[in-house]
C-alpha cells in the first residue's frame, strides 16, 4: 500500500521521533512504501500536500496536523477524494464528526504542562518553600501546544495546593535553546531572587540552565521543568540540573497511526480515538526511558 | 527693492547661496531675467553653474537667498513644482527613465490618456508615438528604433531626446544645462533653431554652455561665474570673446555691472 | 535585405527581427521543467505526471494534478502580483507574509460562526459582542481594511522619510506577525461562516488568482498608473524631475501590494477553514522568487505580471513533481534551491547569449 | 572667514565645517534608546537598565547586562560582518542563516564525547566510525570547509551566471537548510567535546565577534580589497571596465561571507553545547537589519563594519531593554519592528536635513 | 592580408559588425592606425561612433570581423583584457565609481599598494593623493575637496577625473570619446595641450569628436561614420570642414580613399 504522511516539520525533535517509528514500523512490512512531506509549518502547504497525495492515487494519508483547527478542510479534501486519513499526535477540532475512514492517534496535551508544574510544585513543598517565584519560558507564541502549556501552568498556579508559586516574568524562546539561555541571562541580570524555571520544552529549560551555570548559580538550589524528555534533556536530569520533564511516546504514536491506516486503507473499521498518555519523567524512574526517544 | 509685480522681470534671484558641506558652490548670485529675453551662463568646470540651475528649479534647497518667479517670490517644494508653476529644464544629467521607450520619456509625467481613471487612467499610445516622432525630427536626430530603451541610445540621442521633451510642451520660462555638449553638427544646428524660434517667440530662456561661438550667435546677454560668484554680467554688444574669456579664467575681476 | 527604416530613420534597423519577449525565457524553463519530470516518472516509475494513467478515471490529463499545480501557488500568487510591481518600481516588500499572518486573523475572528454542532463556537473571538454569523462582506472589508493600513504604514515611511523599503517592510513584517500572535494570544481562529467558506473552495483561489494577474497585466501596460511604476523603478531621480508625485505613487503601489496580501489572507484562511498566527511565515520569499524567476529585474524598471505567473507555475510544478517522483522530503528542499537558481541561471544565460550576439 | 583651498583648487572650501561620519547617527540612536529604557526603568520600575541597583554585586555598571546585551548579538554580529562586505558590494546574502544551521549539524558531528554519563553517546554521529573526541581543530575546519563551499556556490553563481544575488543566496538558503535537516535526518547532534564546548563558553563569543569587526573594519578601509568592495558596488561597469576582476573579486567576498558564517555557526553550537536543524531560522534577516541600521546602504557602495556593530548593539540594547521592561511577550514583536524602522528613519532624517541645509 | 606583425599598424579592423537586435549599430567597418598616428572619428548622433569603441576594447562582444592590435589579432574577453593589453579609453559614459572620492577613481583596478599581501594589500593613500593632484592639474580643472565622492561632482570635473585617468598611465594606444563635451573654455585647452604631448611622444590616439576646429587641430587623419558605416577616410590636407560636414550629412557618398 502507498501511505501518503505529511509531517507538521522536519526539524523538530519530538516530530522526527515519532516520524522515525513510523518509518521503522513501515521497514519491517512488505509492501508498504511511505512517503514522508515535510510541511515545514505552514497549515496551507499540508493542504495542498493532501491534495497532491491525492493526485498521485496513495491509499491512505497520515497527518501531523500543523495547526488543528485547520482539520475541517483536510477532512474534507480527503473525504473527497475519497482516501482514509489519520491524523497523528495533535487532536483536530472536527474529532466528533470525523468521517467513518478517518481517525486520530493522539495525547492529550493539557496532561503535559500540567503534569510538568505539579511535579515542580511537590517539589518546592518538599524544599519546604512557603514562596517560591519562577520564571516561565514559552515556547512559539503562535503555536498551540506552546499556548496550551502555558495555560496549563497558569491553571496548576490556581490551585489553592500551588498558589505559594509567584510567576515573576514569562516570556517566549521560540523553542529555542540560544534565545532561552540569552533569555535567561536577560532575567539574571536584574538580579532578582527566583526559585524556579518552568519552560514549555526541554531545549528551552536546557538553555536556561547553562545560563545559571555560566553565572555560577548552585543548580540544585532551582527547580527546572521542561516537556519532551529528550535524550539531551535526560543527560541534563542525569547530572542533576533538570528536575522535571514529561515523556510522550512519540514512536508508539508514529506505529499507531500507521497500524490505523494500513486497516483503513484495506477497508476495515478502526477506533475513532486513540489516546497515548503523557508520563512524568523524573530521576526516580529515568531509566525507563533513556533507550525511548 | 521694487514691486517685482510690475516690472518685465521673470526671474530673479537675490543672494543665492548654496553649500555642500564645507564647499561652497554657489555665493550670493544676484540674477534677473526679463520677458523675451535669452541669457548665456558661462564658467569654468566646477564654477557652479549647474548648482544655480538646481537651486531655481528646487531640484536641491538652497541654502540661503530668496527667488522671485513670474511676479511673486517662490519657494518651491521641488522640481515638479517649479515645472508646474512654467519652468522647463533639461538638466546637466537629462533625468531620463533607462528602462522606457522614447515616447514614454518624451511624455514623462504628463502622459496623454484616453479615458481619465485618475491614476488608472489609460494611456494614448498612438497619440504620444505619433508627436515624439514630430518632436524628434525638429532636432534632427536619428533613432533607428523608438520602442528602444533609452538605456540603449548614444549619448547624442539621448539628449536630443531631453531637448525635444522641453521645446514640446509650453512653459514660462526655458532652462538648458549644456544641452549641445553631446550634439552631432546637424543636430546642433537644430538645436539652435529651436532656441531662436523660442526667441520669435518671445519666451525666455538660460542657456548655460562653453561653446563661445553659440552664445554669441543665441543669447543677448552673458553672465559669467568663477568658484561660485558671479564675476561678470554683459551685454552682448558690449563685449567680445577675448572679454568673456579673461572673466572666466579670472584675468579680469570685479562684477562688472551691466551698461544697459 | 529587407530593411526598414522605424521610428524617425538613422542606421538601418531590421523589423523582422525582433527580440523575444523575456516572458519567453521562463515559459521556455517551464516546459523544461515539465518534460524533465514527464520523462523521469515515464522512464522510473512507468506513471505520467501530467496524463492520466488511472483507469477509475476519464479525460486524457491527470486532472487532479493540474489542478494543484496552479491552485497551490494561487494564494502566494496573490501575494506575487502585488509584490511584482512594488519591485517594478525599484522597491521591495517582505512584509507581505506576516500582513496575511495578522490579517487572517482579524478577518477570520469577523466571519465565525455562533454555534459548532449545536454547541457555542469555542473559537468564536467576538461571541459575547454577538459579532457571529455576519455577512461575508464585513470579514472581506476587515481585511481590505488592514492590508491597505499596513500598505500605507509601508508606503507613507518610505515615501516620506526615504528609509530603504527593505527596512521599512521588514519593521512591518516583525511588527504584524506580532500583531497576529497578539490578536487571540496565539489561538488559532476557526469556524467560519460557509459564505466565508466559499470564498477559497475548489477552484476559487484560481480563479481570483487568474482574474487579477489580468486586470493588473492590463494596469501595468495600459495605465498611467502602470508607466510611471516603470519610470520610478527605472530612474527615480528621473521620474521627480519629470514631476512624477513620487510620494504618492509610492504610498498607491504599497497600498495595493497590502490589499492583495489582505486578499490572499482571506483566500487562506477561507481554504483552511481557519486563521493562525503563524500563518503566511516565509510566503514573502517566495513571492519574491516567483517575481524574479518571471524576469522582473529586483534593481527596478523590468518585468511584467504574465511573467510573475509563469514563474508562480514553476514552482508549482515544482512542488507537485517533488511529490509526484516520491523524491524524499530531505531532498526536496536541496533540490528546489537548484531548481530555483536553475530557472533564473537560465533566463540569464538566454538574456546574455541576445545580448552578445546581437 | 576661515578658508582654506584644498584638493587642487576651485570653489572656496571650509575644511572646518566638515560632516559628520555617517556613524555617528546610528551611534546617536544607540545612546537616545538606552537613555529611554533607562528613564522608562527609573521611573515605572524604580531599577536602572544600565547601573547598579543591587547591594550584593559591586561596581558603578549593572555588569551582566552590560556582557549580555553584546553577548546575544556576537553571533548575529558575526554573521553582520560577513553581511556588510556582501552588501557594500552592492549584494545580499539570504543564506547566511541556513549556512549556519548546516554547518553547525556537521561540524558538531566531529565535535562529540564518545561517552555520556558513563553510557554510549546516544547522539553520537560517527560512533560506529570511531570518529569521537577528536581535536577541537577537526570540527573547526569541517564548520570552515563547509562555510568556504557555501561561498563558493553563491559567489561562483553570482559571478559567472550574473543572476541576482537575492536569488543565488536564496537558492542556497533553501538547499543549505534542507541539508541541515537531511544531515542527521532531523535528529539534533549534542554532546561536544570540553574543549569544543570552551569555543562559545563566557563571553569567548564576544571576543571573537569584536576582533573579527576589527579586522574587517581594517581590511574594509586599508586594503585594496575594501576598495574594490565599495568601487564594485558603487558601479559594476564602472569597475569592470577600470579593470577590477569583479568575478573574482565576488566569490572572494562571498566565501568571506560563507566562512564567517561558519565561524558563528561553531560558536553558536558551542554556546548551546548542541546542533539542531532549526538552528539560524531568520538569521540572516537580523543581519542584514544590523547592517542597514548601521548605515550600509543597501544599493551597495556605502557602509562599515562600525556601523554595522553598533546596529547590532541596537538589536541587543532592545533584546534586553524589553526583557527588563518586563514587556508582554505579545507586544515585543511589535515594538522591535517600531524601533528598527525608527532607528534608520532617524539616520535618514539627520542625512537629508545636512544634504537639504548643507 | 599581408603580415601584419611586419607593418607600423598599431589597430586594424576588418569588417567590424555589430547588431542590437534588429538595429544594425556599425556594418563592416574596415578601419587602420598607424604608430603615432592621431585619428578622429565623426559623425552624425548614432552612427555608430561609440559602438566602434566598444567593439575595440570588448565592452560588448561584435556580432562578427576582425581586429588586430599590435602585431597580433586579438579576442579580448572583456575590458580588462583589452586594458591589459594596452589600450587605455575615455569612455563617454566616463565609467567612474560614484561613491568613491578621485584619488580612488583615478587608481582604480591599479592601486599603488604598501606592501604585496594579494586582495589584502595595504593601499599607500598618501601617495595616490599625490599623484591625483598632479595629475588634475595637468587638466585644469579645479576640485574644491578631492576627498568628496564623484556623485558630487560637477559634469566637467567627472570628465578631467576620467581624462586624467587615462592619461596618467603609460600604454600603446589611447582611445578619447567625446572628452571635453563638457568641459570649460580653460579645461578643454588643456586636454588639448595633453593630447598634442601624446602626439609628440609618438603615442597613437583615436579622438571621437563633434568639435570640427579641434578635430583639425589635433589630428593628422579623419574617418567620417554615417549609419553605421565608414563612408570617409581622409587626410587632413586634403579636405575642409565644409567637405568633413557634407560626408557627416549624406550630402556626399561613397566611400572617400585616402589619397595618400
Ligand atoms: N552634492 C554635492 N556635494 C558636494 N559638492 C558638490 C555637490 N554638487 C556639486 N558640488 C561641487 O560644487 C561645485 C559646483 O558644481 P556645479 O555642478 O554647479 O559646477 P558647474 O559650473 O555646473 O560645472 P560644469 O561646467 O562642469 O558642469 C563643484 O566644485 C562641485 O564639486
Ligand atoms: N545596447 C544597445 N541596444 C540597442 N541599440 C543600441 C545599443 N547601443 C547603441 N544602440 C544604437 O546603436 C546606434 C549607434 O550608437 P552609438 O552609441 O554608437 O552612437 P554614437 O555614434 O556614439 O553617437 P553619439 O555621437 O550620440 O555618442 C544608435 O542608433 C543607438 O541607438
Ligand atoms: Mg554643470
Ligand atoms: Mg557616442
Amino acid at each position: 500500500a502507498k501511505i501518503g504522511v505529511s509531517m507538521a516539520k522536519f526539524d523538530d525533535n519530538f516530530l522526527t521521533v515519532l516520524r522515525n517509528g513510523m518509518i521503522e514500523q513501515a521497514k519491517g512490512m512488505s509492501g508498504v512504501e511511505l512517503q514522508v512531506e515535510d510541511a515545514q509549518n505552514d497549515v496551507a502547504k499540508q493542504l495542498d500536500q493532501i491534495k497532491n497525495f491525492a493526485a498521485s492515487g496513495v491509499d491512505a494519508i497520515i497527518v501531523n496536523p500543523v495547526d488543528t483547527s485547520a482539520t475541517q478542510a483536510m477532512s474534507d479534501a480527503a473525504a473527497a477524494a475519497k482516501i482514509p486519513l489519520v491524523y497523528v499526535n495533535r487532536q483536530p477540532v472536527n474529532v466528533d464528526t470525523l468521517p467513518d475512514n478517518q481517525a486520530f492517534v493522539a495525547s492529550n496535551e493539557a496532561d503535559s504542562g500540567t503534569l510538568e508544574t505539579k511535579e515542580v510544585c511537590r517539589l518546592f513543598k518538599e524544599a519546604g518553600k512557603k514562596e517560591a517565584n519562577v520564571y516561565v519560558i514559552m515556547g512559539e507564541l503562535s503555536n498551540q501546544a506552546a499556548v496550551q502549556r502555558t495555560k496549563d501552568i497558569d491553571d496548576v498556579i490556581a490551585t489553592p495546593d500551588c498558589s505559594f508559586i509567584k510567576i515573576i516574568d514569562k516570556q517566549t524562546s521560540n523553542w529555542d535553546r540560544d534565545q532561552a539561555q540569552n533569555l535567561m541571562t536577560n532575567w539574571l541580570s536584574t538580579g532578582k531572587k527566583f526559585d524556579g524555571v518552568i519552560a514549555n520544552n526541554d531545549e528551552s529549560a536546557i538553555g536556561a540552565i547553562q545560563a545559571m551555570k555560566a553565572a555560577n548559580i548552585d543548580m540544585k538550589s532551582v527547580v527546572v521543568g521542561g516537556v519532551d524528555a529528550t535524550q539531551d534533556a535526560l543527560a541534563a536530569m542525569q547530572a542533576g540540573d533538570l528536575d522535571a520533564t514529561v515523556f510522550q511516546d512519540a514512536a508508539g504514536q508514529g506505529a499507531g497511526a500507521l497500524d490505523a491506516a494500513l486497516k483503513l486503507a484495506k477497508g476495515e473499521k478502526v477506533e475513532h480515538k486513540v489516546y497515548v498518555p503523557f508520563q512524568l519523567v523524573t530521576p526516580a524512574n529515568i531509566d525507563k526511558f533513556l533507550k525511548k526517544n | 527693492m521694487p514691486d517685482i509685480s510690475t516690472t518685465d522681470i521673470v526671474l530673479k534671484t537675490e543672494n543665492l547661496t548654496k553649500r555642500y558641506g564645507g564647499v561652497h558652490a554657489l555665493e550670493g548670485a544676484n540674477f534677473e531675467l526679463r520677458k523675451g529675453e535669452h541669457v548665456a551662463i558661462m564658467g569654468d568646470n566646477g564654477a557652479g553653474k549647474s548648482t544655480f540651475v538646481r537651486q531655481i528649479t528646487a531640484v536641491e534647497q538652497r541654502t540661503s537667498g530668496q527667488v522671485w518667479f513670474d511676479g511673486k517670490e517662490v519657494n518651491f517644494a521641488g522640481p515638479i513644482e517649479a515645472r508646474e508653476a512654467g519652468i522647463e529644464t533639461v538638466f546637466q544629467n537629462l533625468a531620463l527613465a533607462d528602462d522606457l521607450d522614447v515616447p514614454s520619456n518624451l511624455f514623462l509625467g504628463r502622459e496623454k490618456v484616453l479615458f481619465n481613471l485618475g491614476p488608472f487612467s489609460i494611456l494614448d499610445r498612438k497619440y504620444m508615438r505619433k508627436a515624439t516622432e514630430a518632436a524628434l525630427v525638429r532636432t534632427a536626430v536619428k533613432i533607428p528604433n523608438l520602442s528602444n530603451t533609452i538605456r540603449h541610445m548614444s549619448g547624442g540621442q539621448r539628449q536630443c531626446v531631453a531637448i525635444a521633451r522641453t521645446a514640446t510642451f509650453a512653459s514660462k520660462l526655458i532652462i538648458m544645462d549644456e544641452p549641445t555638449a553631446a550634439l552631432g553638427v546637424q543636430e546642433t544646428a537644430q538645436v539652435e533653431n529651436i532656441i531662436r524660434t523660442l526667441k520669435d517667440n518671445g519666451e525666455p530662456l538660460i542657456l548655460i554652455s562653453h561653446n563661445m561661438r553659440q552664445v554669441f550667435d543665441l543669447c543677448d546677454r552673458i553672465v559669467v561665474f568663477r568658484r561660485g560668484r558671479i564675476v561678470a554680467n554683459l551685454r552682448k554688444e558690449n563685449t567680445d570673446g577675448q572679454d568673456i574669456v579673461s572673466y572666466i579664467t579670472g584675468a579680469k575681476t570685479g562684477e562688472a555691472e551691466l551698461a544697459a | 535585405m529587407a530593411q526598414t527604416s522605424h521610428g524617425v530613420g538613422g542606421v538601418s534597423y531590421d523589423a523582422r527581427k525582433r527580440t523575444w519577449p523575456a516572458e519567453f525565457n521562463v515559459f521556455l524553463a517551464l516546459v523544461i521543467l515539465v518534460v524533465i519530470f514527464e520523462l523521469i516518472g515515464r522512464v522510473f516509475l512507468g506513471d505520467s505526471f501530467l496524463f492520466n494513467t488511472r483507469s477509475d478515471v476519464s479525460g486524457l490529463f491527470n486532472e487532479a494534478r493540474l489542478q494543484i499545480i496552479i491552485l497551490q501557488v494561487s494564494i502566494v500568487g496573490i501575494i506575487a502580483i502585488g509584490v511584482t510591481q512594488v519591485i517594478i518600481t525599484g522597491g521591495i516588500d517582505l512584509s507581505s507574509g506576516s500582513i496575511v499572518g495578522a490579517t487572517a486573523m482579524i478577518a477570520m475572528s469577523f466571519a465565525q460562526v455562533a454555534t459548532v454542532n449545536g454547541n457555542p463556537n469555542p473559537k468564536a473571538m467576538f461571541l459575547a459582542q454577538g459579532w457571529t454569523d455576519l455577512p461575508v462582506i464585513v470579514p472581506v472589508l476587515v481585511a481590505i481594511g488592514c492590508g491597505l493600513l499596513a500598505g500605507l504604514v509601508n508606503g507613507a515611511l518610505i515615501a516620506y522619510t526615504r528609509i530603504p523599503p527593505f527596512i521599512a517592510t521588514l519593521g512591518m513584517m516583525v511588527t504584524a506577525r506580532g500583531i497576529a500572535k497578539w490578536w487571540s494570544k496565539g489561538q488559532p481562529i476557526s469556524f467560519p461562516t460557509d459564505s466565508f467558506a466559499a470564498i477559497g473552495k475548489g477552484l476559487m483561489p484560481v480563479i481570483i488568482f487568474l482574474s487579477l494577474a489580468v486586470l493588473f497585466q492590463l494596469i501595468m501596460t495600459y495605465t498611467r498608473y502602470g508607466k510611471h511604476c516603470y519610470a520610478i523603478g527605472s530612474n527615480e531621480d528621473a521620474a521627480r524631475m519629470s514631476g512624477i508625485k513620487i510620494a504618492n505613487h509610492k504610498i498607491l503601489v504599497y497600498v495595493i501590494a497590502g490589499i492583495l496580501a489582505a486578499l490572499a489572507a482571506v483566500v487562506l484562511s477561507s481554504k483552511n477553514l481557519t486563521a493562525q498566527a503563524g500563518m503566511g511565515v516565509m510566503y514573502e520569499l517566495d513571492a519574491i522568487a516567483m517575481a524574479v524567476i518571471g524576469g522582473v529585474s529586483l534593481s527596478g524598471g523590468r518585468g511584467s505580471i504574465i511573467g510573475t505567473v509563469i514563474g508562480a507555475l514553476i514552482f508549482g510544478v515544482i512542488i507537485s513533481g517533488f511529490t509526484f517522483l516520491r523524491l524524499d522530503a530531505y531532498y526536496q528542499e536541496m533540490v528546489k534551491g537548484v531548481i530555483i537558481v536553475g530557472a533564473v541561471v537560465l533566463d540569464q544565460w538566454r538574456q546574455r547569449m541576445r545580448a552578445l550576439r546581437g
